[in-house]
């Protein structure tokens, strides 16, 4: 079962990846926030199936710090686009 | 039973790792961000969903399992938040953001 | 090979692929998304390295604050993405040179073990017993080493105050210039409500379970302060004024509290920072337990910058 | 080749990365990037040192593991106060470059 | 692994050792919660404190003979981090404390906080890094592990950078900016060492390496980028570009703790590095090399400094050269033929330049603050009829100077006719030329910053501030101070030689 699980944690990786690499080539800083997004939710994919293949639980944990950080970089990005900070800049 | 558990997970974790597959090429096909932004979704909840489904069986402590089903309910939360705050971005500056 | 390693190759290269593009991607914006998936994928490599208390600091500072302070930066400076002064070619050329040969040296250190790899794994593992700590990561950081753990916390003190040093003088005691949305945004006030009890909860849990598990007071104490920023990016709470006197007494509460103790234990227990016997574990537990409300804050007013705005009266 | 000897290959190749970056690039906010890139280059060298001390039942090394977490507290602390003084820097300037002298090459130049 | 391992205890006392740590960082903490208008008084109790902490321990160490140890915790090393006052350590702490004690004296002019006023920026700031400066540099003498030290190296980084842009303008900010990069590169650098020493040794304590080292690919990896890094943070040529901006733009209180205190921390980490941790492991090829960085420094410094036009910047280019004089003691230590003695002279000889460097170059950049507050510029050529304005404060520059470039009986003297005495011993009569050139060098520009001085104003001098008197008479205590360390040679500069190893040449080469 521990393989099986590790062979899908490779899966996932891979696919991220290269959606990853594929979307860093396009140039609107939204699809990059995407970027971050799938590999977010991959990352955390990844950090379960290997608390349960490589019997960590511990693991978990990462994995839902990962969960809780993985809102920030759009909340960061949109407080940017919104051009709130330029304006706050200049007061 | 274990065998039952076995092959629930290998189903589960299989259709969760193909419904990566499936978001990652939407996000790379689909025409306009909104769609992409879509596909994204579709990770977020069905992909990590269904991994998080066939692992339960295998965890070892009921608190794991919670925690499982927290990280994944988290997920959800922050994909929905993330997508309103990118497509609201979208609607009043343009896809270039 | 095993399938494990063609997963730890696979992660490898793209750590690798996503840091060195981080250094030769075009804009800023888009090094510091990199930036942002690097740190994630690192925690992944640090779960690879069975250091699970490192991963979870990685992922909470290393990509989670780092990543936030970043962005936060970048997004400030949008306009200055004018056309980057590159360095000439024969300085490039050296450069790599140099790197290259640093890489190389370390290369071969790396392939060549020592014949017999000295370890502390089992004198930490003998001497942990009497702290009664089962995390011995922990142990090390607030048993074997707090001295090391009580001056990162001064260190962590004397960023904050060199970062509040930058503020002009007539800003001095107010408010960071952490910037506040104009409007209400629902998703966010949405997710502010949401978010922070969840992450609350797990801050406090991390702190807890420090002491038998991977975790403790920094994790903890990162998630605290993500949480606050949190709410105050959303407009739900106010940053705080830094002359608050509140504020500064927490800053100071977990390292004044681990240093009484420590210097108590020249008294009981003959030696600064040592734990009388019996009582290790309830002190150190205190000792994290206000650490992590003083990490939090200190982490938080960090990642908000400077004061910029007097404050109001 | 195991697993931390392939994580301690990473963190070399990062070192030197990162140390590409902080010379070559003449923007303050893309040192900062390169400086924690070399930064978490050295903390995957510790990362490899603990997991090749594995003994006693651990997975890895407990010092070097806890020396890393405080390493990573400090270099957080230190991104935060270059980013505090980038910015600063750019509210009095109005952009955000180190002065256009030649110094950069010449740090280069010195370290070679 | 020969068990031969001696295990050090804690010495009668060694709990001063602890005590010269903690009290600067009570004086932080406390300072944090008690708001700005109090930071000066704390210091002002908390720094003299200090200082006395730091002749008492002086004083045990040198009747003793014996290092004083504190095993914190009660850990022995490998686990356990020592602390460990030698000769090395005392001497400097004693130095740096009276040091920093009378910055302190001087800086209560420009951040003296009004009871009963509002908390304002720069004093807070300053009387905290003030005090943190001081801790970490113990922390830097007493530190028996290679890792405290890493942590201490940043203590020391965080409490300089802000010292430097403490005013806010857009050149001192670029200043402390770089400063900090090259600095974060120095530590990040010294931090690999200590992984790949960890990776070989098992145990980062100093003593316990010591014993441990062996001649390997890893050993002198660590070391060579050990070494560099901390060259980066000590500004020694040719990565000293970020030291002139950023001592020359700082207030004069902290340019004058940043040139005489701060540069030292990192270059008494590369003497414990190659004299204490790695004994006997620095080839004489590489120690030419240092010698020969060294030499470039000298000679460059102090060409660059004679051509400067403004004050400040020509003490600050004049660090640059001093700097290099305390690594031609490397090439000296480790010559080909070596001999416990000259290892011992060199030594002595580069520790008493670091001390009386930091004694006369405080007092000098004090000088040149006053001139500064009184004058409002510091422009070389304009400085006309200031030594008759303020006699004082250009006896001190004066005497600082005469430090510099080596007239007996002053401190810079003893040490350069030590480290003249190796060269002739070693037969390295190479280094000699560079001592004396650089001797000369620094004596043509300090006699064009006299005579200006003494010459008729070009115009009518107005000065705009009434200088305090108790801040002259810290510059000339200072300069006093580096002119009668000559005479430490009678007595007490045996102390440096406490807890030295028996025979420094184990035979590594």
């Amino acid at each position: 079962m521990s393989s099986l699980l590790f062979a899908a944690s490779v899966f996932v990786l891979l696919t991220v990846a290269l959606g990853l690499f594929a979307i860093l080539r396009r140039s609107a800083d939204v699809d990059r926030l995407m970027a971050v997004q799938l590999l977010g939710t991959g990352g955390v994919a990844i950090l379960l199936l290997l608390a349960v293949a490589s019997e960590m639980p511990p693991v978990v944990d990462v994995a839902v710090m990962l969960a809780l950080f993985a809102a920030f970089a759009a909340v960061a990005f949109v407080r940017n686009a919104s051009g709130v900070s330029r304006e706050a800049r200049g007061e | 039973m274990s065998l039952v558990m076995d092959i629930w997970t290998i189903c589960a974790v299989s259709a969760g790792a193909l419904f990566f597959l499936a978001g990652t090429v939407g996000l790379l096909r689909f025409p306009d961000t909104l769609t992409r932004l879509h596909a994204l979704t579709k990770v977020d909840n069905l992909g990590l969903g269904l991994i998080t489904l066939g692992l339960l069986p295998q965890t070892s402590s009921l608190l794991l399992a919670v925690k499982l089903v927290i990280v994944w309910l988290l997920v959800q939360l922050s994909g929905a938040v993330v997508t309103q705050l990118v497509a609201g971005a979208i609607r009043q500056h343009g896809a270039d953001g | 090979m095993s399938i494990a390693s063609v997963f730890d190759i696979a992660l490898v290269a793209l750590i690798l692929a996503i840091g060195a593009s981080t250094i030769l991607v075009r804009t800023a914006f888009a090094a510091v998304v990199m930036f942002a998936v690097y740190g994630l994928l690192l925690s992944i490599a640090w779960v690879r390295l069975h250091a699970v208390d490192v991963a979870l600091t990685e992922a909470a500072i290393g990509g989670g604050m780092t990543g936030l302070l970043l962005l936060g930066a970048v997004a400030r400076s949008r306009s200055d993405d004018v056309d980057r002064v590159r360095v000439g070619y024969p300085v490039r050329l050296a450069a790599g040179g140099l790197c290259a040969l640093v890489v190389a040296g370390l290369a071969i250190v790396v392939l060549h073990p020592p014949a017999a790899v000295p370890t502390l794994a089992p004198v930490v593992m003998e001497n942990l017993p009497p702290s009664g700590l089962g995390n011995p990561v922990a142990g090390v950081l607030f048993v074997f080493r707090a001295l090391d753990t009580l001056l990162e916390k001064v260190v962590v003190l004397l960023a904050l105050l060199g970062v509040w040093s930058l503020a002009p003088d007539r800003a001095w005691g107010g408010t960071p210039g952490l910037q506040v949305y104009a409007k209400p945004d629902p998703p966010l006030i949405f997710l502010a409500q949401l978010l922070p009890p969840v992450g609350i909860v797990f801050g406090i849990y991390m702190c807890w379970v420090g002491a038998k598990d991977p975790g403790g007071a920094f994790q903890g104490g990162t998630v605290l302060a993500a949480m606050w920023l949190l709410v105050i990016v959303a407009g739900l709470q106010k940053a705080p004024a830094i002359s608050r006197l509140w504020l500064r007494g927490l800053l100071i509460a977990g390292p004044m509290l681990f240093l009484a103790i420590g210097l108590a234990g020249w008294v009981f227990a003959d030696a600064f920072l040592a734990y009388p016997e019996g009582y290790a574990k309830p002190l150190i537990v205190a000792v994290e337990a206000t650490l992590t409300l003083s990490i939090a804050v200190a982490l938080a007013m960090l990642a908000a910058g400077p004061p910029e705005r007097a404050q109001q009266q | 080749m195991n697993a931390a000897t392939l994580f301690g290959l990473c963190g070399a190749a990062l070192v030197g990365i990162g140390l590409y970056g902080l010379i070559t690039n003449p923007e303050p906010l893309r040192k900062i990037l390169a400086f924690n890139l070399l930064g978490s280059g050295v903390f995957l060298l510790f990362g490899m040192i603990a997991r090749r001390a594995a003994a006693a039942g651990l997975g890895g090394d407990p010092v070097p593991q806890a020396m890393v977490i405080t390493a990573i507290v400090v270099a957080f602390a230190a991104t935060a106060m270059a980013i505090a003084l980038v910015q600063r820097l750019a509210d009095e300037t109005g952009r955000a470059s180190i002065s256009s002298d030649s110094s950069d090459a010449v740090d280069g130049e010195g370290k070679s | 692994m020969p068990a031969t391992t001696v295990l050090d205890a804690t010495t009668a006392d060694g709990a001063l050792l602890v005590l010269a740590i903690v009290l600067p960082v009570v004086g932080i903490l406390l300072s944090f919660v008690l708001g700005g208008r109090y930071a000066e008084r704390i210091a002002g109790v908390l720094l003299p404190a200090g200082f006395i902490v730091a002749c008492i321990i002086f004083l045990k160490v040198w009747q003793g003979g014996e290092p004083l140890i504190y095993i914190v915790g009660g850990w022995q090393p490998p686990l356990g981090i020592t602390l460990r006052a030698d000769g090395l350590s005392v001497a400097m702490m004693v130095a740096m404390a009276i040091v920093i004690c009378l910055i302190g004296v001087f800086a209560h002019a420009n951040f003296g906080s009004r009871a009963a006023s509002v908390e304002t920026r720069a004093p807070l700031v300053f009387w905290v890094m003030l005090m943190a400066i001081s801790g970490a540099m113990n922390m830097i003498f007493l530190g028996g592990d290679l890792f405290t030290l890493y942590v201490a190296l940043e203590l020391l980084t965080f409490a300089a950078v802000p010292l430097v842009c403490l005013d806010g303008r857009v050149e001192t900010l670029q200043a402390a900016l770089r400063y900090l990069l090259f600095a974060l590169l120095g530590s990040i650098l010294y931090l690999v060492g200590t992984a790949l020493l960890y990776g070989s040794y098992g145990t980062l304590d100093i003593v316990l390496m010591s014993q441990r080292v062996r001649l390997e690919p890893a050993t002198l990896a660590a070391a060579t980028l050990m070494t560099l890094g901390l060259f980066a943070k000590t500004a020694l040529f040719p990565l000293h570009l970020w030291l002139p901006p950023a001592h020359a733009g700082a207030p004069a209180a902290a340019s004058a703790v940043l040139s005489a205190v701060v540069v030292k921390g990192s270059f008494f980490l590369i003497v414990r590095l190659w004299f204490d941790a790695l004994p006997g492991l620095l080839s004489v090829a590489a120690s030419q090399l240092i010698g020969v960085l060294g030499a470039s420094a000298i000679i460059c410094g102090n060409i660059v400094a004679l051509r400067q036009k403004r004050l400040k910047l020509l003490i600050a280019y004049s660090t640059v050269a001093q700097i290099g004089y305390l690594f031609l003691m490397f090439p000296l230590a480790f010559s080909a033929d070596p001999s416990p003695h000259h290892y011992g002279d060199a030594l002595t000889a580069g520790m008493l330049q670091t001390i009386s460097h930091a004694t006369a170059k405080a007092a000098m950049f004090m000088a040149a603050g006053l001139i500064y507050a009184a004058l409002g510029h510091d422009r070389i050529s304009e400085l006309g009829g200031i030594a008759r304005a303020l006699p004082m404060t250009m006896f001190a520059f004066g005497l600082g100077g005469l430090c510099l470039i080596g007239l007996p009986p002053t401190g810079g003297f003893l040490a350069k006719w030590l480290l003249l005495e190796a060269t002739i011993a070693t037969a390295q009569w190479w280094w000699a030329i560079v001592i004396i050139a650089g001797g000369l060098l620094t004596s043509a520009y300090i006699y064009i910053v006299l005579s200006r001085t003494m010459g008729p104003p070009n115009a009518p001098l107005t000065l705009y501030a009434a200088v305090p008197k108790y801040q002259e008479v810290a510059a000339l205590g200072l300069a006093c101070l580096s002119v009668l360390l000559g005479l430490v040679a009678l007595g007490p500069i045996d102390v440096l030689q406490v807890g030295r190893p028996e025979a420094p040449m184990a035979g590594l080469r």
